[in-house]
């Protein structure tokens, strides 16, 4: 095999006024002709900037501030602007991650194809109408002829991340940088799309390098690995070797933190590697704790009980009703959940999972159908005293850590609020002391206390979500997707508090998640939804041992497999 | 689509704010504006103090003392050294005088307005539906009537006076805010620390109060600035239409306008002085505004 | 370039053609004008309002015309007499024609006042100069005009109201904003009129009177002055009027100008009010607590009189542009007094005034007045402010545009009465008649009557009502004249209202081009000739 | 679409009534305008004359019925001092106005536009520092005073172009208008570069900021990765996507012009409508102040729907419905 790529000792650094940031120091990597290579790390682990760094597109006040670029004989860093132009496109292809983003929304799919056929194969007119036709074929679109004049807002997510791959092979490039491609992907479309990449490769002897955040996807479709931490590459091998055998501590923290799909393991194994600044958890005792006064008066056996629930949105707005049109979001969901108990929501983006734990906290509002909480009907009756009462008594984690906390608090008054607000600690100073326990209890400290969110990492908000959930006493929690924006070592840490705090309070926990991996670990009993229904609702175990819906096997079926390291 | 967002490490970002804050701080377009709007600031509080006469006493402003060049002296023997106005005025302490009201004009209608329109936006954006949709209905009438002509007609209806100006600027302006309110805090609305704070089950007051209004006010910091400027500059045209301030108590506009009708004469001392206060203060102004805006947007900022 | 004859029809065609496709070269024969505002309609009977007269005297004519002084003419009526106590006879001009070639005869000036009392729409109608008149043609070129009551003051009357062509009597107001029915028997002929952009105007060459020199006159509204000057100084326009006071000095240092001025008789006053309850607090002593008006005491009208300094105020304030008043008429103009002089300034005489009548602690005042309406108007308030308040009554002032001031001037005050203590105003006498003023302003206020309209500060006294009636209803002028001088002086020094000065007049041309100027603060265009 | 526009009229006739209810009272309330009418010098009995003439004795909701009927059938009612029909009088002077917010608006995008995408693309250099400091000082300067300013140096000192006033005028194409004619040409400059600096400023501001929002976008990333020129990038994919915000705004800027012109004119002298409207304002000529406000109003609306279709032509995300968020 011949050296495609071959970076020799990249440095890559972001000068500003208050210091320089080392971005990547010290990288080597080679990529040959039909070979994937996978460029794994978390966030912030300098990745994609590799991947700007091949083709010089580092946005100041990047620099590029050492190491050679070799592009089969050529030393790329050697090359002015405008030969650059003739290895973009033409020798080297890019993939970005989020096709809704990559796309100039105010064009058709055509002109962009037609006007990068022109550039780089130099290809006009018919021949590169047909040249288009046949790359949009390539990459699986029906009807290209049709679907050339069409913009890119009217295809899908998965549709157009192929458009955007077949952009980025108009001009027969002999390597493809595709820079997270299916993180803005759901499941089932990820798998297809890495296929088309893999089927790709293989046809036109490409060399691909998939910079990834995410094992499965490296374990699915690379041939060599990679793993980058803080700017620099610790371990690079076989995928095989790398997954089974990992030499690295930090590989081997990222491996263990990884959910796994095939059993249940009681808690992550402790991974200290990764996020340095954590505190040591210093836990309280609970039950002698404030937190835990109102924890005997169990009412009810049924926590959460749900009868042919409802819920549309108006799509089009329209005078006359009948010309509405409606997206039924939810549609006759029903299912109870015992006190004490995780039950898992799972499904596809759009399938309405986010929907029924936002109508069971009451975020919104109810079409048709009940939900009572400990066997109190809230469902359109009105707010008096003992309603709100009681859901007070349903707090929820969600999301995006960012926008959940508002930034202009203090973690101290973000805390403080539900306490200060039903008048809960008796006094200011007894309130700061719970306050200083949850962060304790938490894993941040009570020197939390008196920062802002903006001085925390996304793990660390999600920490302080907890903290301030627990602060109303609550005895649901409901998590919506509490760690799908969150690094694999980050959900781990997360995952183990929330198992912790359900075992220490009889915490009756709904989860909602689209990763099946983090469901098993997490959940007694699991719904799974599609199109605003459930399909199925079994035990953890029985459903991923043996699925009775078809979409549930579907979904089992595509749900990406590290299965070769144990 | 699932909404991913790549948690950078925190410290990096916060380094990146504060990094932009010190950049923008210490740039010079910032720091002579910051510097200029604190000194006219400081005019404009301390006029009494520094002015050498008060022009707003008819018992002191002679007519005797009209229109003397730069550097003249006046029949009391201090040196008007801007020169004086047509009524008799020392142009130097009517520029300071002016500036005050001015100053006081524009700040105050900004601040007015941009209270009722925080409110009517806020409520607009937290309780959507119809109230949001009749709120703006009536925020679309205001804008819909073109500014200059609403001030001039209300002017005609009020008379002049200092207080009148400002209703009829707040009036103008009221809507400006109300819609930038609500845009911003239509947005923050469907973020994820509301749905905590109702979750909480605190009161529609309390979320509005503690967490939407922080959230949304940022944007509103740079409109005021920037209209606060705009103020200064309609209140002048007001005068320079007719309506406005009493003559007697001159406003930077009135003195640009009054001092117009002597150009020809040769006394450009009394529309030039107060003419190129105007505009350094509102050249100051709208930089800081803009520089403000580069601040506490962290997307423009590199 | 002179056309003799010409056929009625061939000249309708002419007008026509002119009106359609309008020739805009600029020949030498062609004057450009600048006019601080334009008439609001072409129908000179559509409204009352000196720039519409003004305007109208270019197109037609009158029965009686008025020099620059206001002094009667000759006009389409070639003499005038009373034959008794109750009526006027007046000869007619012999061959006037109209400028569409129909001759001039009395049925068309009966006709004209039928029309000129009742134009729809009129936002201020001619018919108080033909109420209680009757109109009685004798022959072709003789009309009776016979009054209810002894009236003196007909020829005056009728040197307000412009003749039109009989044949007209029933036409709009549109129609002679379009050109349709706009024929007088004046110097010039009217072309055409862009509303708020120009207005043209083109020699009428068959005028009974002193022919004009000019082809074509283009008439430009430009309302601020400075602009004006502007204007002519870059050559855009010929000439103007009213240079604002403060153009004046670069206007007389600049080479080509020529500058025309004159005393008018635009009177500005103070009103100062008189009766027993202030009607609003505009008057308050030191601790802000409201206090009847100071007025009603001679003395303190006097002081207020004495306190201002005219001399100051014309040099200052005017540019030179006004001289000091003592009366409404300014020297040499119908009902001026030998006896009354303007006060000269003199504030120690004006405190011992103020003590004298009780007020030495000094009291606060404000004054009101209008903006933009008369020449300086607002500033002339605050010199007056300064002045008043350098003898101890702490003035302050308030101005507002002429709308809002006029009707709260005249009936802002509860039970619709006038609403300030001390208010500045202007006064022009329109129709020359020497009475007009007295009637209006000084006569106690009787509004069945027609008396004191105008008397909005309670002044009252029976002598000098008396001596006004009197006046009015003796057909012997002369006789009339030395009344109205007579309740003048006695007004006047009592201070019923303060004059301050009579604007000065100006127009401004290029060199070449003279202006024959007087009393009125109008420009009549046949009155602009070029220098021989 | 149907749906929209008729949702939108339905709409604009609520504010055009509510508009002409706040006018119409607020007028009312200022002075009368019979004091601005009638010669002082006229009889007692002809104020009353004219008072009952417009209807003036009558209270003011009878007042505002005659109105409301007569404004249905399109009549908005006689102006007080010219006793011609308000809307013919806006009419006869909205040519001219409209000329000059057409020049100033052309000016405004001519010269906005390229300034603006060259600050936007070197936002550090010197020429994109004083271009946008250039614009600060046109936001800052008040309109009036440049336009004294410029009378002052253009025609007096320098004497290159006239004062004030329109022109000559031409019929070209069934248009009447002083561009067709040099003197025309010569009379519309300092007016129109008056009204349009503001503007200019806007379309300078908007054009960087929007310049540097798309430029950041991954689109624009991508297109380079594919291999574009940058000339390809800023022609195809910077420019359409920054022209469809600033064509929107500018179509509501027109509308300002059109509002703002009011200043200009009058320093100008230029018969518009603006010297009309602050004539009428002056003189109380309330017909004309009512009929003038409603005339903008609809303007504005009917701008703001021309701007909503626009949009959803220019923006192939867009579709329009009965709603406008």
């Amino acid at each position: 095999m011949t050296k495609l790529l071959e970076i020799k000792n990249l440095n890559v650094s972001f000068s500003s006024r208050l210091g320089t940031i080392k971005a990547v120091h010290g990288v080597s990597i080679t990529v040959q002709a039909g070979e994937v290579l996978g460029l794994v790390g978390e966030s912030g682990a300098g990745k994609s900037t590799i991947g700007n760094a091949i083709i010089n597109l580092i946005e100041p006040p990047g620099k590029i501030t050492d190491g050679e670029v070799w592009f089969k004989d050529k030393n790329l860093r050697k090359l002015n602007e405008n030969e650059m132009l003739n290895i973009r496109g033409q020798k080297i292809g890019m993939i970005f991650q989020d096709p809704q983003t990559s796309l100039n929304p105010v064009m058709t799919i055509g002109t962009q194809l037609l006007e990068t056929i022109n550039k780089t194969k130099k290809l006009f007119g018919k021949l590169a109408y047909h040249n288009a036709i046949e790359l949009l074929q390539s990459v699986g679109i029906e009807q290209p002829e049709a679907r050339m004049k069409a913009y890119p807002h009217q295809f899908s997510g998965g549709m157009r991340q192929r458009v955007v791959i077949a952009l980025a092979l108009a001009g027969d490039p002999d390597l493809i940088i595709a820079d997270e491609p299916t993180t803005a992907l759901d499941v089932s479309t990820q798998a297809q799309i890495l296929d088309l990449i893999r089927a790709l490769c293989i046809e036109r002897r490409l060399g691909v390098i998939i910079v990834t955040h995410d094992m499965g996807v490296v374990a699915n479709i690379a041939d060599r690995v990679s793993v980058m931490y803080r700017g620099s590459i610790v371990e690079t091998g076989d995928v095989k070797y790398i997954l089974s055998t990992p030499h690295h501590p930090y590989t081997k923290s990222l491996l263990a933190a990884v959910p796994r799909g095939d059993v249940k393991i009681k808690r992550f194994t402790s991974i200290d590697y990764i996020e340095g600044g954590a505190h040591k958890q210093k836990r309280i005792a609970v039950a002698e704790h404030w937190l835990g006064e109102k924890l005997v008066d169990n009412k009810s056996k049924v926590a959460i009980s749900i009868t042919d629930l409802n819920k549309k949105f108006v799509l089009k707005k329209a005078l006359f009703k009948q010309n509405r049109l409606y997206n039924q979001a939810v549609k006759d969901v029903s299912f109870s959940i015992t006190t004490g108990e995780t039950f898992g929501i799972v499904g596809e983006s759009g399938s309405g999972k986010s929907t029924v734990a936002r109508l069971v906290a009451g975020l919104l509002s109810i079409d048709k159908g009940s939900v009572k909480l400990f066997d109190k009907e809230i469902a359109n009756v009105p707010k008096n005293r003992q309603v709100v009462a009681v859901q007070s008594e349903l707090q929820m984690i969600f999301q995006d850590p960012f926008s959940s906390l508002n930034s202009k608090m203090s973690v101290e008054d973000i805390i403080a609020e539900p306490i200060r607000y039903y008048k809960t600690a008796g006094s200011e100073d007894k309130m700061k002391q719970i306050i200083g326990d949850l962060l304790d209890h938490v894993g941040l400290g009570k020197n939390a206390a008196l920062k802002y969110p903006h001085e925390f990492s996304g793990g660390q908000r999600q920490r302080i979500s907890i903290a301030r959930a627990l602060a109303a006493r609550p005895k649901i929690l409901i998590c919506d997707e509490p760690t799908s924006s969150l690094d694999v070592s980050v959900q781990a840490h997360i995952l183990n508090l929330l198992k912790d705090l359900q075992d220490e309070l009889n915490l009756t926990i709904l989860f909602i998640s689209h990763d099946l991996p983090v469901i098993r670990q997490m959940c007694d009993r699991v719904a799974v939804m599609r199109h605003g229904s459930i399909c199925e609702i079994a035990k953890t175990n029985d459903l991923f041992n043996a699925p009775n819906h078809s979409y549930s096997k579907h979904l089992l079926n595509i749900m990406p497999k590290i299965d070769l390291f144990a | 689509m699932k909404k991913v967002q790549i948690a950078s490490s925190s410290f990096q970002d916060n380094a990146k704010i504060r990094n932009a804050l010190l950049e923008n701080f210490s740039q010079p377009t910032t720091l002579l504006s910051g510097g200029l709007l604190f000194l006219v600031a400081l005019c404009a509080i301390f006029a009494p103090l520094i002015a050498p006469t008060n022009p707003y006493n008819l018992a002191v402003v002679s007519i005797m003392d009209s229109r003397l060049a730069p550097g003249e002296e006046m029949f009391d023997g201090t040196v008007a050294w801007l020169g004086t106005d047509g009524a008799g005025r020392d142009i130097l302490s009517a520029i300071l005088f002016g500036l005050r009201t001015s100053l006081l004009v524009a700040v105050c209608s900004a601040l007015i307005a941009l209270i009722i329109g925080l409110l009517v936006g806020l409520i607009a954006a937290f309780f959507g539906g119809r109230t949001d949709t009749f709120l703006m209905r009536i925020v679309d009438i205001q804008l819909s009537f073109p500014a200059i002509l609403v001030a001039l007609v209300l002017l005609a209806v009020l008379g002049k006076g200092i207080d009148k100006v400002i209703i009829a600027l707040v009036i103008v302006q009221w809507a400006i805010y109300a819609r930038t309110v609500r845009a911003t805090a239509i947005v923050e609305r469907r973020k994820e620390y509301i749905e905590a704070a109702t979750c909480l089950r605190l009161s529609n007051f309390r979320i509005i109060w503690k967490h939407l209004l922080p959230n949304s006010i940022s944007p509103l910091i740079v409109l005021a600035t920037l209209q606060t400027a705009h103020s200064i500059s309609i209140e002048a045209t007001l005068s320079f239409l007719g309506v406005g301030v009493p003559i007697t108590e001159p406003s930077l506009g009135s003195l640009i306008s009054n001092g117009f009708d002597y150009i020809l004469s040769g006394a450009y001392w009394i529309t030039l002085f107060p003419g190129i206060m105007l505009l350094a203060t509102v050249a100051a102004i709208n930089i800081f505004g803009d520089r403000l805006r580069v601040l506490l947007n962290p997307r423009l900022s590199k | 370039m002179k056309v003799s004859t010409l056929k009625p029809a061939i000249f309708m065609t002419a007008i026509a053609f002119s009106l359609g496709f309008s020739v805009s070269s600029a020949s030498a024969e062609n004057l450009k004008v600048a006019l601080a505002a334009e008439p609001t309609s072409m129908d000179p009977h559509y409204q009352n309002l000196t720039i519409n007269n003004s305007f109208a005297t270019q197109v037609y004519n009158a029965l009686v015309l008025q020099d620059v002084n206001q002094n009667l003419l000759p006009g389409l009526s070639t003499s005038w007499k009373p034959i008794d106590d109750k009526t006027w006879e007046f000869k007619l001009r012999a061959g006037v024609k109209f400028h569409n070639g129909s001759a001039f005869s009395a049925e068309d000036v009966v006709a004209t006042m039928q029309r000129a009392a009742n134009v729809p729409n009129s936002p201020s109608s001619f018919a108080t100069f033909t109420k209680g008149k009757t109109f009685k043609v004798i022959d072709d070129l003789t009309l009776q005009i016979s009054t209810e009551k002894p009236y003196p003051f007909t020829p005056n009357d009728m040197s307000r109201i412009s003749i039109i062509d009989a044949a007209f009597v029933d036409a709009t107001t549109e129609d002679f904003n379009t050109g349709v029915a706009s024929f007088g028997t004046g110097p010039f002929t009217f072309t055409k009129w862009l509303p708020g952009d120009l207005l043209e105007i083109k020699r009428n060459d068959h005028y009974w009177g002193s022919a004009v020199e000019w082809d074509n006159i283009i008439i430009r509204p430009i309302s601020d002055g400075t602009t004006r000057t502007a204007a002519l100084m870059a050559g855009d326009v010929d000439f103007i009027e009213r240079v604002s006071p403060s153009d004046l000095p670069i206007l007389e240092s600049r080479e080509g100008i020529s500058i025309f001025k004159s005393v008018s008789n635009r009177l500005l006053y103070l009103t100062l009010h008189m009766t027993d309850s202030p009607i609003k607090p505009y008057v308050t002593d030191s601790n802000d607590k409201p206090i009847a008006s100071p007025f009603r005491d001679v003395r303190m009208r006097k002081a207020v009189s004495l306190a201002i300094n005219r001399k100051a105020i014309a040099e200052r304030v005017m540019d030179g542009l006004s001289a000091p008043a003592g009366q409404f008429s300014p020297e040499g103009y119908i009902g001026y007094s030998n006896n009354l002089k303007p006060d000269l300034y003199d504030p120690e005489q004006a405190k011992e005034l103020i003590s004298a009548a009780g007020y030495a602690d000094g009291f606060k005042l404000t004054m009101h007045g209008p903006a933009g309406r008369y020449s300086n108007d607002t500033r002339i308030l605050e010199a007056i402010a300064q002045m008043l308040s350098r003898v101890g009554i702490d003035t302050s002032v308030e101005t507002m545009p002429a709308s809002v001031f006029f009707k709260r001037f005249a009936r802002g005050g509860p039970d619709k009465k006038p609403e300030f203590t001390a208010a500045m105003s202007g006064y022009a006498n329109g129709s020359g008649e020497p009475s007009h003023p007295l009637r209006i302003f000084i006569h106690t206020k009787q509004k069945e009557r027609g008396y004191g309209p105008g008397n909005r500060n309670g002044y009252s006294n029976s002598e000098v009502d008396k001596l006004i009636e009197d006046g009015r209803s003796s057909m012997d002028i002369a006789m009339g004249e030395k009344a109205f001088i007579e309740a003048t002086n006695v007004a006047m020094q009592e201070y019923a209202l303060v004059p301050i000065h009579h604007e000065i007049a100006t127009w401004a041309a290029r060199e070449g081009i003279v202006y024959e100027h007087g009393a009125l603060d109008s420009t009549f265009l046949h009155y602009i000739s070029a220098k021989k | 679409m149907l749906a929209f526009v008729i949702k939108r009229v339905i709409q604009s006739i609520l504010v055009l009534f509510i508009m002409s209810l706040i006018v119409f009272s607020m007028i009312n309330l200022v002075g009368d305008p019979v004091d601005m009418l009638v010669n002082p010098e006229s009889l007692p009995e002809e104020i009353d004359r004219v008072r009952r003439d417009f209807g003036l004795d009558q209270p003011v909701h009878v007042q505002y019925w005659k109105f409301l009927t007569g404004a249905i059938s399109g009549d908005l009612g006689n102006s007080f001092i010219f006793g011609r029909p308000a809307l013919a009088l806006i009419a006869e002077r909205f040519p001219a106005t409209l000329e000059l917010a057409t020049c100033a608006l052309i000016l405004a995008v001519s010269v906005g536009l390229p300034l603006g995408i060259y600050a936007g693309l070197n936002p550090d250099g010197w020429g994109a520092r004083i271009i946008m400091g250039g614009s600060v000082l046109g936001i800052s300067i008040p309109t009036f005073w440049l336009g004294l300013m410029m009378i002052i140096i253009f025609s007096v000192f320098l004497g290159w172009l006239p004062v004030s006033g329109r022109g000559d005028t031409a019929n070209f194409l069934g248009i009447e208008s002083s561009i067709f004619t040099l003197d025309g040409l010569r009379h519309l400059i300092l007016p129109a570069i008056n009204l349009s600096l503001f503007k200019i400023s806007i379309v300078i501001r908007l054009t960087r900021a929007g310049v540097e929002e798309v430029m950041a976008l991954d689109f624009i990333k991508f297109a380079r990765a594919r291999g574009l020129a940058s000339q390809r990038i800023i022609r195809a994919h910077l420019l359409p996507n920054i022209l469809i915000p600033i064509i929107t705004v500018l179509a509501i800027e027109f509308g300002t012009l059109i509002a703002f012109a009011t200043v200009t004119e009058s320093v100008f002298a230029w018969p518009g409508v603006g010297k009309l409207v602050i004539d009428a304002i002056v003189n109380l000529d309330r017909p004309i102040v009512v009929a003038y406000l409603l005339f903008v109003v609809t303007l504005f609306l009917i701008l703001n729907l021309i701007v909503d279709i626009i949009y959803a032509a220019l923006d192939p995300r867009v579709r329009l419905q009965g709603d406008r968020q």
